[in-house]
């Protein structure tokens, strides 16, 4: 029997033919006790952080919109809750909404999980579980949601077992909560979601930890942080003059493989590796040469363009049709995860001349090779084959075709009914057919790329296919630039912003990150970071959006990518990396309160979060979010007390988290200095909130950017572009910045009169002007010691 | 009140949905409210005419909460009198609460208008009403170019090349509504 | 630092400052290696059996029949899939489905899951995790199907820790493939909850062999197995001159300790304790005053009635509304788990005595206490004080009440409409308020208790309790008897009984099993245990079909368990326990493969599956079915190769698995002896299939209890009674019996010249009538040897 | 053809719902058809009326499939032409085959009239053949006293008090029902 390794937690699995025999645990010493003492609430369950959650709760009561009036999910039902009512199992429609909230984090949480967990086997199988985790010299605190959550600092990436199996546990737990006859009290299903999302958080961070330290992707060390170097981006840097393999999903090693049979094999230059959604940011972490062709929205288009030699897929955000979208264009595909296994026959451990010969000839469609160092070679050298096999297929429409059918739409309207952003199709057919194709073309950013349209056209218009054919000018230039993603912020950057941040002098960490299910294309997400990024806010991006924003370019050709400096400080625009990857966002908002602030950080997630929704002034903004992984993230930086944006379809996740700063009790918080009560401005108002467009949602993340712990002058600063940025985008100020002042010295300097003057005439408030001084009116006075709190046990001494 | 395919197919809620009616029926109906509200989104940006109708409207006192960045229109035409930007999701959020003041102060509304406001986001709020806005039971009304199931009523979906009509449609239900 | 102890896996849970340090692990020798070689496939993962799913789901077709043509999983959506047509994401109506099984099938797993281990968490907490598991001198192999999966011989309770965390990192996995954008293939969705069926079931039998060995539930020992007592069941049996406390749910372990407080305080005829669902199956196994006051159905009814002087939940099957019904009546109540917490404070750790009076001043509805051994202090004394209290409330309505809202029915409909057995509510009401009450009063058993109809009712009747005004007579006598759950079947019995059930002679296991949302009321339950305990069958009941068949009487005012004994054997009518107790039935038919055919165990699970799909007649019935745990209970069965039938709610599934007898190529069989290819008769024909009503159940199980190895003798036997069920039942003979025949000896004796002539007559068979045989007809010929498989690996030798 | 409330209130599918139409119209309907069959149900059992029925249609040439144990009824009356048992959902799962041999060897059927089977059971039954049976399309219809929104066709619903409106319009179907 094979020697069971250190770690805590044995590997059950592919243990064929080998006894199972679990012996004693021998305790090593007190090595780890030195680092911080045990926090509070090491490794939480459901109801250890509900009192946290009820708190948030209370607070940002949960907004319901419900998709459907009716529950589905058991044979008591169908269940008509409309209005409210009770189902046959006694849910109300509020806890029923509550319970889907719960459903969605759960399936994103687990995407996480699950990922995060097959990495692990893969990279133990593949490096051992001794890989130290070690980001170099500027990243100290390596996993800080580890340590807050878990207590535990991991050294290798072995020691992440214990935290999978701790998250998975909790997940089971959790999804237990589901099921028909627990929770009756919407309340009790948000805090639970809450704490999926925080899980959520933790899978994050390990997933990229684990990649990070096995495949050396960029840290500290040189090259790595503000310095990563660019890669191409967009349809048009692909080069079909090679052969070209598009790998699709998020779980990079058998990309990483393919990588290193081309870097092996000197083909480098013969073939072109793209990629679309998160594993093109991970392969380009790993192999340089790599491109990003997409992000998720061009996914059903670059596969119908038929650019593909071969397409690799893993697992999440693949479309479920691409193997009838690969056997139209004779693309070969090859599964490699089993969560995504499309009915082919399982490979794994053939030969690999076999594999490529019945790819190549046709008589499979795809296969199925769960061993990712099995897939470079298969990838490869059957795309080289495919390559000289499809030279001769065109995919793109003919200019007869495309005529054909712009005459032949009758302007029905069936697409635009089936259409998730109500496109008119139709009309835009119509003006092609009278020569002026711009129309057209303009839709095809807009699209989601969903071909939901498609299905229901009586007259088979390919609908996709017309829009790619009249934009095609336009997307063989789609090429950008991105920086490869960073991975952690490091605690050095920490030290530097730590203070401007907590005080307010830079407005705030803006986090692009999730899926491209925009309501008007990509361009709003590049506005979003050009921006903020100009305003001298952080930007961190990853993620779809990461990849989306890098498709614009300004005046002078460049992306923001290229404006801007990649450090974690005022006006950088960071690509962090992969979804995994928004963990470091996470991170770096407990390092603020860790290393600047010098709370305690193991086990004390409470009092941690406390502390951001105080005074770290960060918003998410998931502007194309559609995933249920997007309902997870979000969730879990709500938790830690991290405010998000969504775009309008996020109304359709069903829940909202938002405050009501008209109830004064609502936002009673208490001076940890003193034990006092303190009435409080809305900061920040929601938790969770959707804009119907980019121009409302720029001045909205502004505002989710105030804290009450702001000092006066980075409240003028805040108040500054929150104000510019209502009469930039809606033409008027804004009217609840009142709110947000205190004191005269909150104001900007440069429009302090004006806008006292404002105060005095529309609100009634008493200034003293020759002191320039506010006497009445704000809701607080500023006092510059003030020590926010929601927790009662921080309280310091009493008054 | 008959119903049809919702502007967005799948937008089928359940067993209760509202219907399909023209202007002047709308119209009248909004007549009976107490403390009407008319919500306009960022759609109404796309023809001055839109936000023409919705100042008519407002001048004959219904007071309007501009979501999205739809305010930007009614400050270009210096209207600017019992108008309000809102969220539409925060707004939505004060709206199912009885106690909520109203713009105002003076309470909330029985009676809400959506009107230029993205389909499926609409929709969504519209939903939200629909299940909890119930004691008392807030009522509403779409007067967008889609039919919208989770209103009470609506109009019928409403085609491009029928701009001149619903254009028709909307003066005929300004005029119809009496206040 | 506590030593952590031996395990393997380490609790990393209530460990506040506590550092956690894991050192190595040392290996102690092979000792598990004596017991038996490792099989092929010790803890499978999601691909590891989908060669064997694939055989089956090829035989056995996913059928679809969705209950909603959208899908709104995510924020891409809601999307229309009618006519099979694809979402936004790409995926199809039929993966739709098979994705929405697979959730079902993950929420019951994870309810099982969970609850099993929150289970050896208090349980360790308890007595250490040391508790052997021991079942008595006749029980050997003690936990068939965690050896048969997990290749793990569990000596004690702590050697749970594995399996669990083995299946929540399954768990996990299969979730994370329930994300936008993984399979795109019914089938890969229907291996995948076919890979959940299988662990849900492993945490069955972790359940209940963790609470066998700790509380000292009936086994092999004196008193146990068919000897365990009987106990009181039926609303009519408690004695509400007593302090009353009623338990919900499924966690016996609050309940237990309130059992144990009323026996050491001497309370136990001072107090009922009653209980509803699996709990109280539980609950009468720990505590033998305890009484099964009643299953779902009754549970809306139970609480209005208002009975309860303190209703103690658990989790699982508790109505949502829960909170709201005990309030209605005054019953206090104590949430004592973190699924289920409905809003309430936790007072965890709390004075009793601050409880007590809180809950009896009625100053607060209820409160949660999550340490079980707190429970039953509390509970009891709330009770005894609240019995005070509570004397003089009524809640049963008068008869002028009944009278005047009997009258004040305006027949409008709305409650027919909304009630899922579409009772007409409104002309029972008319008829009574002619006089004649029994219409209405026949309405209580068939109604499901679901309170929907009550909610539409203009005319604010309260139905549900004029329904049970109406049957208080009867229902006052509802006093019935049932069998402790008794747990394992013990090896000894197996001896006795296997050949017999795999040659057939015992005609089959039947198994009722589940919920009670039944299409016609409790009595169907009690018909189908009556039908096959007479002829022989061994059956097998577990859940809330285990009590509600106990509620009826037969001419002799017996009950069922009263009439026939409580030993596996033919006849034999056993309660197994509660719903995870009905692992035992996989571990019986596992028993018999293993015990009796003498097929290898450990890590197996892909042949023994294999062996009871074409040996083991045993067909489950969820007549009732209507949780996520019974699908996927059900799935779980079916992977290892037992069908199920359920009743007519049970299509609101969505999916079911049968055959096509038409399609020869189907019924392929391998006969291991010789390698060659059989094609047999449709046995079983359906893995998962509904019945509209019993009458047609019961024909349709005893066709699923036909099996290819059946002997000549066995076969006649089971022809015999499917025969006679039909002509029964339908009045007709079956249209496909001669399917089974494949030679006269198959016929039975007593019927054998007439059935021969309706071969000959009504399917142009040749007959032999001087040998009295056939000659020409049958699908194959009996082969005594025929040694029938689905996998090549067991072919012993080729032809 | 109009809609109404589903007489299970939330079995609403999604954008494709079947009509309510008149017992004429669904047996002219029913006149276009090539194969037709009648799938019975136990709720037929609950009055000779109803058998009678589906004898009659029987008799027009229409086979007959008795699902539950509706054949009961057939074999007491003594017809046993041109009719089955079968198991409703091994039926169905048949009939969504397009190349299943039928009852009599002759093939798939193209036109499925449910009638006398519990509520919920065809609803789903009917579900499955209108999301799956669409190449060739399969026609589906019923003549319960239910609205069965996943049936091209159907009743309205109606109360028991109606019972003889009910046997009239069955009656009508009869002979509207031409072969
Ligand atoms: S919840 Fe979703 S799947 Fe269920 S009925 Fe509603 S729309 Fe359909
Ligand atoms: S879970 Fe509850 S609301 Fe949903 S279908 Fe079942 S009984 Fe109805
Ligand atoms: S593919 Fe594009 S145009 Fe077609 S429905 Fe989807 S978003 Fe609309
Ligand atoms: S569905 Fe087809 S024919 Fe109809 S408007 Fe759209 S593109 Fe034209
Ligand atoms: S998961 Fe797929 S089918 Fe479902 S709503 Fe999202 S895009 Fe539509
Ligand atoms: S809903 Fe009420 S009034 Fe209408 S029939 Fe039923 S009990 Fe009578
Ligand atoms: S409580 Fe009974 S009668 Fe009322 S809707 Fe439910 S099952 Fe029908
Ligand atoms: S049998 Fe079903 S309803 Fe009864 S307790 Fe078990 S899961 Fe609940």
């Amino acid at each position: 029997m094979e020697e069971i390794k250190k770690g805590g937690l044995v590997d059950l699995f592919d243990l064929k033919n080998v006894d199972i025999h679990i012996g004693e645990i021998v305790d090593e010493g007190e090595e780890e006790e030195e680092w911080e003492p045990m926090g509070p609430h090491p490794m939480p369950r459901m109801a250890t952080l509900r009192d946290w959650d009820f708190k948030l709760l209370n607070r940002y009561k949960p907004f319901y919109a419900p998709v459907c009036d009716m529950c589905c999910l058991c044979t008591y039902g169908k269940c008509d809750l409309s209005g409210n009512k009770k189902g046959a199992c006694g849910i109300k429609m509020d806890a029923q909404q509550g319970r889907m909230v719960l459903l969605a984090c759960l399936v994103g949480c687990s995407a996480h999980c699950g990922h995060g967990r097959h990495l692990l086997h893969d990279m133990i199988n593949k490096f051992g579980r001794n890989v130290p985790i070690d980001f170099g010299p500027e990243v100290d605190i390596e996993a800080p949601l580890t340590r807050l959550v878990c207590g535990i600092k991991p050294k290798t990436i072995g020691d992440y077992e214990q935290v999978f199996s701790y998250v998975e546990e909790q997940i089971v737990q959790l999804t237990d909560a589901l099921h028909t006859g627990q929770e009756g009290s919407y309340m009790d299903f948000e805090s639970k979601a809450l704490h999926m999302g925080m899980l959520d958080s933790l899978n994050k961070e390990a997933a990229d930890i684990i990649q990070i330290a096995c495949y050396k992707m960029p840290t500290s060390l040189p090259g790595g942080g503000p310095d990563v170097p660019l890669v191409d981006v967009g349809i048009g840097t692909m080069n079909t003059d090679n052969a070209v393999i598009i790998v699709i999903g998020h779980n990079v090693p058998p990309a990483a493989d393919i990588g290193v049979y081309l870097t092996e094999n000197d083909l480098e230059d013969k073939v072109d590796l793209g990629g679309i959604c998160c594993t093109s940011i991970d392969t380009t972490r790993v192999y340089h040469k790599a491109k990003v062709t997409a992000a998720l929205g061009r996914q059903l288009r670059v596969l119908r363009a038929g650019i593909a030699d071969v397409v690799v897929i893993d697992e999440q955000c693949i479309r479920a049709d691409v193997l009838e979208l690969c056997q139209r264009v004779h693309s070969p595909m090859i599964a490699t995860n089993d969560k995504a296994m499309h009915g082919l026959v399982d490979r794994t451990d053939d030969d690999p001349d076999k594999i490529v010969d019945d790819l190549v000839s046709g008589r499979v469609p795809g296969v199925i090779i769960l061993e990712p160092d099995q897939v470079g070679e298969v990838a490869v050298r059957t795309a080289l084959e495919m390559d000289k096999k499809r030279r001769s297929l065109k995919f793109i429409l003919s200019d007869d075709e495309f005529k054909y059918y712009v005459n032949d739409c009758v302007l029905c309207g069936s697409c635009t009914l089936a259409c998730p952003n109500g496109l008119y199709i139709g009309e835009a057919n119509k003006s092609a057919a009278a020569g002026n194709i711009k129309p057209l073309a303009d839709l095809f950013d807009i699209c989601v790329g969903c071909g939901r349209c498609e299905q229901v056209c009586k007259k088979h218009i390919p609908i996709v296919d017309m829009m790619t054919k009249a934009a095609y000018p336009q997307l063989k230039e789609e090429k950008g630039r991105m920086r490869v993603g960073r991975g952690p912020i490091w605690d050095s950057e920490i030290r530097v912003v730590g203070a401007p941040i907590v005080l307010g002098t830079i407005p705030g960490i803006i986090a692009p990150i999730g899926c491209g299910n925009y309501p008007n294309g990509t361009k709003d997400a590049w506005l979003i970071v050009k921006e903020f990024a100009e305003r001298n806010y952080i930007v961190t991006l990853t993620g779809c959006m990461a990849i989306d924003c890098a498709l614009w370019k300004d005046e002078d050709g460049k992306t923001l990518y290229e404006k801007h400096h990649g450090g974690f400080d005022g006006g950088g625009v960071l690509n962090i990396g992969s979804c995994v990857s928004n963990a470091h966002i996470h991170d770096a908002a407990i390092k603020v309160a860790s290393i600047f602030a010098g709370r305690p950080l193991r086990g004390n997630y409470e009092e941690i979060a406390d502390y951001i929704l105080s005074r770290v002034g960060a918003c998410g903004v998931a502007w194309g979010a559609m995933s249920q992984k997007a309902a997870s993230i979000a969730t879990g930086f709500n938790r830690l007390g991290v405010p998000a944006v969504v775009g309008p379809h996020g109304v359709k996740y069903r829940r909202a988290f938002m405050s009501r700063p008209d109830i004064k009790e609502d936002w009673k918080l208490i001076d940890a200095s003193d034990g006092s009560d303190v009435y409080v401005e809305p900061g920040p108002q929601d938790l969770l909130v959707a804009c119907e467009t980019v121009e409302e949602a720029l001045p909205m993340m502004a505002k989710l950017c105030f804290r009450p712990s702001d000092t006066d002058r980075g409240r003028s600063v805040k108040l500054t572009h929150y104000i510019d940025l209502n009469l930039k985008y809606l033409h008027t100020y804004p009217s609840d910045w009142h709110l947000f002042v205190r004191a005269a010295s909150d104001l900007p300097i440069a429009t302090r009169n004006e806008l006292l003057k404002k105060l005095e005439d529309e609100r009634d408030w008493k200034i003293d002007w020759k002191k320039k001084r506010i006497e009445e009116g704000p809701i607080r006075a500023y006092n510059p010691s003030f020590n926010p709190t929601n927790l009662e046990r921080l309280i310091r001494g009493k008054k | 009140m008959g119903i049809e395919i919702p502007f967005d197919v799948a937008t089928i809620a359940g067993p209760e949905v509202g219907g399909v009616a023209p202007p002047e029926v709308i119209g009248s109906y909004i007549s009976s409210a107490k403390r009407p509200l008319l919500v306009v989104g960022s759609e109404l940006l796309r023809d001055e005419f839109f936000i023409d109708i919705a100042i008519e409207l407002g001048k004959k006192g219904i007071p309007i909460a501009a979501t999205g960045h739809s305010i930007r229109g009614f400050v270009e035409k210096g209207y600017t009198e019992n108008i309000y930007y809102y969220n539409l999701h925060e707004l939505t959020n004060c709206l199912r609460d009885p106690n909520w003041e109203g713009l105002d102060g003076a309470g909330n509304y029985d009676f809400v208008i959506f009107y230029g406001i993205i389909y499926y986001y609409a929709s969504q709020m519209l939903s939200c009403l629909k299940n909890f806005a119930t004691e008392p039971l807030m009522r509403t009304v779409s007067i967008d170019r889609y039919y919208h199931p989770n209103a009470r009523m609506s109009f019928t979906n409403i085609m491009p090349r029928m701009e001149e009509e619903y254009k028709a449609m909307l003066k005929e239900f300004v005029s119809s509504t009496k206040r």
